[in-house]
C-alpha cells in the first residue's frame, strides 16, 4: 500500500504534494535538479491564449516572512505551452494540472478546451484570482456570480475535471466556494495571493513597479488555513490547499485544515528541493502521528 | 550542474566601508564554469529573511575548492550575512548563470574591464582569466568615495587600473564615463558589471565595440523559473525577452533593452 | 517647531505614534514601564456596554512574523471604565482614543454618548471590525450600508470626532471607507486583524480556543500598507495607520502610504518600550530622509 | 520594578535530555522579590518568533547579579535559546508577576512541594526560601522518564526529595499524585508548580491544606495589558478573572477555577 497515495477528481496522485502554479514555470528548471516524477502533480505556469510579457520590473519584493510579486502572467501562449512545454513534461510519470487564465469568459473557455485535451494535462486550474493584471483574473474571483458562469462556461468544453482557484481578496470565501460548486466545479484550489504593496524607504515609492503584489509565503498561512477550514466545511468537492507551506509540519497542517493534496509555492524559491524532501519526510511523520495512510489526516480539524 | 550545498566559512572581512569579502569552501566551486556567475544565498534557515540573495563569484580556486564572495552589508539579508563567523556554514545555490567567455578576446587584445562599486567584483575572476589567456587589462573601476575602495591592488597587480569617485576622495573625481571621456583607451572589447545607468551610458559610449554587459534584477528563484528577472530585449521580435538570472547575468552589448 | 506635530479632528498630536487599541490595555500597565505622556495618543481597549470576559482560552497563537488573538473583546464595561480607567489616565498630558464596540447599534450609540463626555477621551475609534466576537464587529465592517448607518448615529450623540476602524477582511476596503466617510466620519483607522487559524500538529485542532482568531504583527504589514495606499486616494478624511508596524522605518512606510498618523500593536508585546523608542529615533530619520516635518511624508506614495 | 535588559549569558548546559540550564547576569536580578516570578524572553531580534516566551526563574542570587532559568528546548523559540553561546546576550523582560511567599510557612513546619516536569524550576528558589527560615521541605518531582529527570541532587540537598516516573525508569512509578497516596506525608501547606491536571489533581486531593499553585497559561504582552492569560476564578462574583501574568502565576488554592 501506498501511505501517500490521493485519489482526486482526475488525479491518481502517489502523493499529495505538487509545485503551485507560477512558482515552478514549465518544470524545465527544476527538471535540473531533481526527478519531476517523484511529485505527486506539477501545477504550470498560469497559460494564456496569446503570449504574454506581464508587467514591468521589479516585480518581486521580499516582506516579513513573505514576498509580493507583480509577474503579471508572463507566459508563451497556449500554442507554444502545448507545441513544447506539455510534451517536454511527458518524459515524467507525474500528472500535470493547466493553470488556465484570461481576460474574457472566451479566452478561458479556448485555453481550457484545447490544453485539456494535452495527454499529460489531467485537470485544469482555472485563474479566476490573479490580482496582478488589470482585467479578468480576480474580477471573476471576487464575484460568485460570474465565478459561477465562468465555471461552467470551462466545464462545459473541458476533457477534464476543472479545479477552479480562489482568491483570499474576499470578505467570504465560502460564497465563492459554493457558487463554483453549483457550476459543477470539480474541486477547489486556495489560496491565491493576497494583495499588499510594499514601499521604499528612502523615496517612499512602491518597491513593485507595478505598485500591488500578491502576498504569499509563510505570512499567508494563517489565512489559508483559516480560509481551508472554512471551505472545507461548506463544499463537498476537495481542496488542494496553498499558501505558505514550506515544510512537512506545514502539510500536515494543511490536509487537517481540509485540504485533499497540497501545492507549495514560495517555498520552492528559499529551497529549490522542498517538494522532494518533503515527499521523503512524509511516511516518517504518519509514524509518528501514528497515521497508517495520509488520508485520515485530512479535515482532522472539524473534529468536535 | 547547479548544486545546494552548505558551504564552509573560510574567512571573513571588512575590506571596505561595509564591503565584506567571505571566502567559501565546498563542491560547489568545481562546477563554476565562467566569471561572472553568481550564487543565491539563503543567509539564515529562518523566514526572515525569507529570500534568497544572488551574490556574483569574485574569484574561486578548483584545486582549493575555494571561492571568494564581496558584497556590501546593504539591507537585512546582506547585513546578516556579514556577521557570520568564520567556521559556520552558508547554503549556497549555484553556480547560477551565464558568465562572461575570457575567449571572447584574443591574446595579445586589450580589453576594458568597467566596474561600478558592486559590480566590481566578478570583473576580478574576469581579469584573472583574461590576463591568463595573454590578453592585457585595463581596469577602470567607480566607486562613491574613497571609504568604498576594494580590491585596488589586487586589480593593479592584473593591469591598469584606474579608481575613480563621485566624490573625488580616491583616484580621479566624477563617474567611470567621465573618466574614460577624459582619458580615453584603445581597446578590442569591454566587460563591464554595475548599475543600470552605468551599463546605459558605457553601452552607448561604444556603440561599435563588442561588449559584455551583466545587470542586475530583483530576482525570486534564480533559476528561471518565476519570471521575476525578466528584461525586454532590443530585438523583441526573434526573443521578446530574456531572464537575468538563467539566460544572463552577462549579455552581449545590444542583447538587452536599456 | 515640533517636526513631529499632526493636527487631526480631534486631536493635536505632539507625535504621530499611539499604541493601537487592545495592544495596550487602559495603559496602567504601560505607565508603570515609561511616561505615557511621550506618546501622541492612547487608543484605550475596545469598551462595550456592559462588562464582558471575552472567549476562553488559549487566546493567543504565534505564527511567521505574526501573532493570532481572539481576545473577545474582554473589558470592564462602560461604567468601571468611566469611573476607573479613564480618570487614572488624567494625569498624563495625553489625548485619548475610546474604543467602542458593541452587538447591535444601540450599544454603540450608549457607549459613544457617554464614553466621548469623557474630559480626556478626544475622539472615538468605531469598532465595526472585530473578528474574535459572534455578533456585531465584523458583521458591521464587512456592508458598506450597516457600516454608514452605525456611523451616522454614532455621530449623532459623540461628543468628539469619530474615527472608523476598518476591517480588512473584504474585497474592496475603499467601498466601506467611502460609505463611512459619505456618513460623516471625521477619520478612519485601519486596519484591524485578518481572520487567521493555527492549527495543532499533533492533535490538528485548532490552537485558540475560539478556533479563529486576528492575524495581526509584521505579516500583514503588506496588506496594510495597500489599504492605506488605496484609501488615502478614495477619500479626504484622515488615516490613521496600523497592521504589523515595528520600528521607524515602518512609521516612515505608513506615513508614506497615506496614514496621517500610526498606532503600534503586536510589537508592545515583543518590545513593551517600542512607542517611545519609535518617537525618540524619529527626528534623526527625518534628517536622513532630508524632510523638515514628518507631514511632509504623509501620502509620498502617491506621487507620480 | 519591571526592566528590559540585555542579559549576558554565563553558562549554558544540558543537564538532562532537552532541559537546558541557563545563566545571566544582569541588574534585572536585584528586581526579584519572589520565588516564583518569572522573564519574558525575546530569543532573537528577528520576527521569526515573534512573541517573547515565558520562563520561571529557578534561582537567583543578587550577590553575583545572577539567575539560572531552566527550560525544555520544546518548540522554535526555546529551541534556538538551547543553542545560544555563553559570553551572547539574551533579551529579556522581567521580573514578571507574583510569586510564592515563603513568609506562609513558619519556621519548624514542614512544606510539601510539589513539581512536575518544566514545572519544577521555580520550585528549587522556594525550597532554598523556605529550608533558609527553618521550614521543612519534602519535595516531590514528577518527570516523563528518567533521561528527563533534573535537579534531583539539588533538590536532595535542600531535604528529602521523591523522583516519580511517567514510566518508571527513575524512581517510582507513576503521577506524583499516585506516590502521595501511596506514602502519604504530613505538611501543612503545599507549593505546586505543574501541568494543569497535576495542579487539579493536588488542589482535589487537599482540600483542607494551605496550598499555592503555580499556574500557566498563552502569553502575550507578558504584564497585563493584553488580556491574553485569564482564568476565571472559583468566586467570579467577587473577582471575575485574573490574569496568570500579572496577578499570577502563583494563586492560592481555591481562587483559579480549574
Ligand atoms: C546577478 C547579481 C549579482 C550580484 N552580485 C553582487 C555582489 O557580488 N556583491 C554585492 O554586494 N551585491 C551583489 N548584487 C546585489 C545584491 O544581490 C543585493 O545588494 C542584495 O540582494 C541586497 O540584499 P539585502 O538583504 O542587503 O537588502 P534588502 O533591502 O533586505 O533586500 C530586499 C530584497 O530586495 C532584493 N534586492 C535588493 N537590492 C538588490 C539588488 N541591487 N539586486 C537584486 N536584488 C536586490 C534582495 O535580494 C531582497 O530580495 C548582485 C545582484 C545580482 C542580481
Ligand atoms: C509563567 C510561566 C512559566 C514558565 N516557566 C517555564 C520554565 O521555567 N521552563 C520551561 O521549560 N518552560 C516554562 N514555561 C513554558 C514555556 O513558556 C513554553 O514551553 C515555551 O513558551 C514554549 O515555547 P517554544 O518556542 O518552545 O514553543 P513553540 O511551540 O514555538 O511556541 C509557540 C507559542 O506558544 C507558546 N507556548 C507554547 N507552550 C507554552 C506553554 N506551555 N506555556 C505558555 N506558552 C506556551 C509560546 O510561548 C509561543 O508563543 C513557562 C510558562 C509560563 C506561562
Ligand atoms: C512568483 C509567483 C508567481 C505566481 N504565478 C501564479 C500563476 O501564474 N497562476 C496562479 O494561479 N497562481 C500564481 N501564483 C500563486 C501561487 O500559485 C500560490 O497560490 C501562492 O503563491 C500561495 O502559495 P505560496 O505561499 O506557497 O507561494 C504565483 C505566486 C508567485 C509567488
Ligand atoms: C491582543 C490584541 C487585542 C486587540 N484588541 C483590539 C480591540 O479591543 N479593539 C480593536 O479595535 N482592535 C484590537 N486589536 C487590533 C489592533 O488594534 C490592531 O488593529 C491590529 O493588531 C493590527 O496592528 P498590529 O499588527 O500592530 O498589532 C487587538 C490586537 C491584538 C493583537
Ligand atoms: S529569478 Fe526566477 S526567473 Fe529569474
Ligand atoms: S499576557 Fe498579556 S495580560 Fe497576561
Amino acid at each position: 500500500m501506498n501511505r501517500l497515495a490521493v485519489e482526486l477528481p482526475g488525479l491518481s496522485l502517489k502523493n499529495p504534494i505538487m509545485p503551485a502554479s507560477g512558482c515552478f514555470g514549465f518544470g524545465k528548471e527544476y527538471g535540473n535538479l531533481y526527478d519531476l516524477s517523484e511529485l505527486g502533480a506539477i501545477m504550470i505556469k498560469a497559460t494564456t491564449l496569446k503570449s504574454r510579457f506581464g508587467n514591468p520590473t521589479p516585480r518581486v519584493a521580499e516582506t516579513a516572512a513573505g514576498m509580493l510579486n507583480a509577474i503579471g502572467l508572463q507566459n508563451p501562449g497556449l500554442d507554444k505551452v502545448l507545441a513544447e512545454e506539455l510534451p517536454r513534461l511527458e518524459q515524467y510519470d507525474v500528472p500535470i494540472i493547466a493553470n488556465v487564465a484570461g481576460s474574457e469568459v472566451e479566452d478561458y473557455v479556448q485555453v481550457a478546451e484545447h490544453i485539456s485535451k494535452a495527454r499529460n494535462v489531467h485537470a485544469l486550474e482555472l485563474n479566476i484570482s490573479c490580482p496582478n493584471v488589470k482585467c479578468g483574473g480576480i474580477a471573476f474571483g471576487t464575484d460568485p456570480v460570474l465565478a459561477g458562469e465562468l465555471t461552467a462556461a470551462v466545464k462545459a468544453v473541458s476533457s477534464v475535471p476543472v479545479y477552479v482557484k480562489l482568491s483570499p481578496n474576499v470578505a467570504d470565501i465560502t460564497v465563492i466556494a459554493k457558487a463554483v460548486e453549483a457550476a459543477g466545479a470539480d474541486g477547489i484550489t486556495m489560496i491565491n495571493t493576497l494583495v499588499g504593496m510594499r514601499l521604499d524607504r528612502k523615496t517612499g515609492r512602491p518597491v513593485i513597479a507595478n505598485k500591488t503584489g500578491g502576498l504569499s509565503g509563510p505570512a499567508v498561512k494563517p489565512v489559508a488555513i483559516r480560509m481551508i477550514y472554512e471551505v472545507s466545511r461548506a463544499v463537498d468537492i476537495p481542496i488542494i490547499g496553498m499558501g505558505g507551506v514550506s515544510d512537512t509540519g506545514d502539510v500536515i497542517d494543511f490536509l487537517s485544515a481540509g485540504a485533499s493534496a497540497v501545492a507549495v509555492g514560495t517555498a520552492n524559491f528559499v529551497n529549490p528541493f522542498v517538494c522532494p524532501e518533503i515527499i521523503r519526510e512524509l511516511p516518517a511523520v504518519l509514524d509518528e502521528l501514528g497515521v497508517d495512510h495520509i488520508t485520515e489526516l485530512i479535515g482532522r480539524s472539524h473534529a468536535l | 550542474m547547479i548544486l545546494q550545498e552548505q558551504m564552509t566559512i573560510q574567512s571573513i572581512r571588512e575590506v571596505a566601508d561595509r564591503i565584506y569579502e567571505m571566502v567559501l569552501e565546498g563542491n560547489l566551486v568545481n562546477e563554476i564554469s565562467a566569471p561572472g556567475q553568481f550564487v543565491h544565498i539563503r543567509v539564515n534557515d529562518t523566514y526572515e529573511p525569507l529570500l534568497r540573495r544572488p551574490i556574483s563569484i569574485a574569484s574561486f580556486d578548483r584545486d582549493s575548492g575555494r571561492m571568494t564572495l564581496l558584497f556590501r552589508a546593504e539591507g537585512r539579508g546582506t547585513g546578516l550575512l556579514a556577521q557570520k563567523a568564520p567556521g559556520s556554514a552558508v547554503n549556497v545555490l549555484g553556480p547560477l548563470g551565464n558568465g562572461f567567455s575570457p575567449d571572447q578576446s584574443e591574446p595579445g587584445s586589450t580589453a576594458l574591464l568597467i566596474g561600478g562599486g558592486i559590480g566590481v567584483p566578478p570583473l576580478y575572476q574576469l581579469s584573472k582569466e583574461l590576463t591568463a589567456r595573454g590578453v592585457h587589462c585595463i581596469h577602470v573601476l567607480g566607486f562613491q568615495s574613497a571609504s568604498a575602495v576594494f580590491y585596488e591592488k589586487e586589480f593593479a597587480a592584473l593591469g591598469e587600473t584606474r579608481i575613480v569617485t563621485a566624490d573625488g576622495t580616491a583616484g580621479e573625481q566624477g563617474f567611470v564615463t567621465d573618466s574614460l571621456r577624459r582619458n580615453p583607451v584603445d581597446f578590442s572589447a569591454y566587460y563591464t558589471c554595475g548599475p543600470t545607468p552605468m551599463l546605459q551610458a558605457i553601452q552607448a559610449a561604444y556603440p561599435d565595440k563588442q561588449g559584455f554587459l551583466s545587470f542586475e534584477q530583483r530576482m525570486g528563484c534564480g533559476i528561471g523559473a518565476c519570471f521575476a528577472c525578466v528584461c525586454k530585449t532590443q530585438d523583441s521580435d526573434t526573443r521578446p525577452y530574456v531572464k537575468v538570472c538563467s539566460d544572463g547575468p552577462v549579455f552581449p552589448a545590444g542583447v538587452v533593452a536599456i
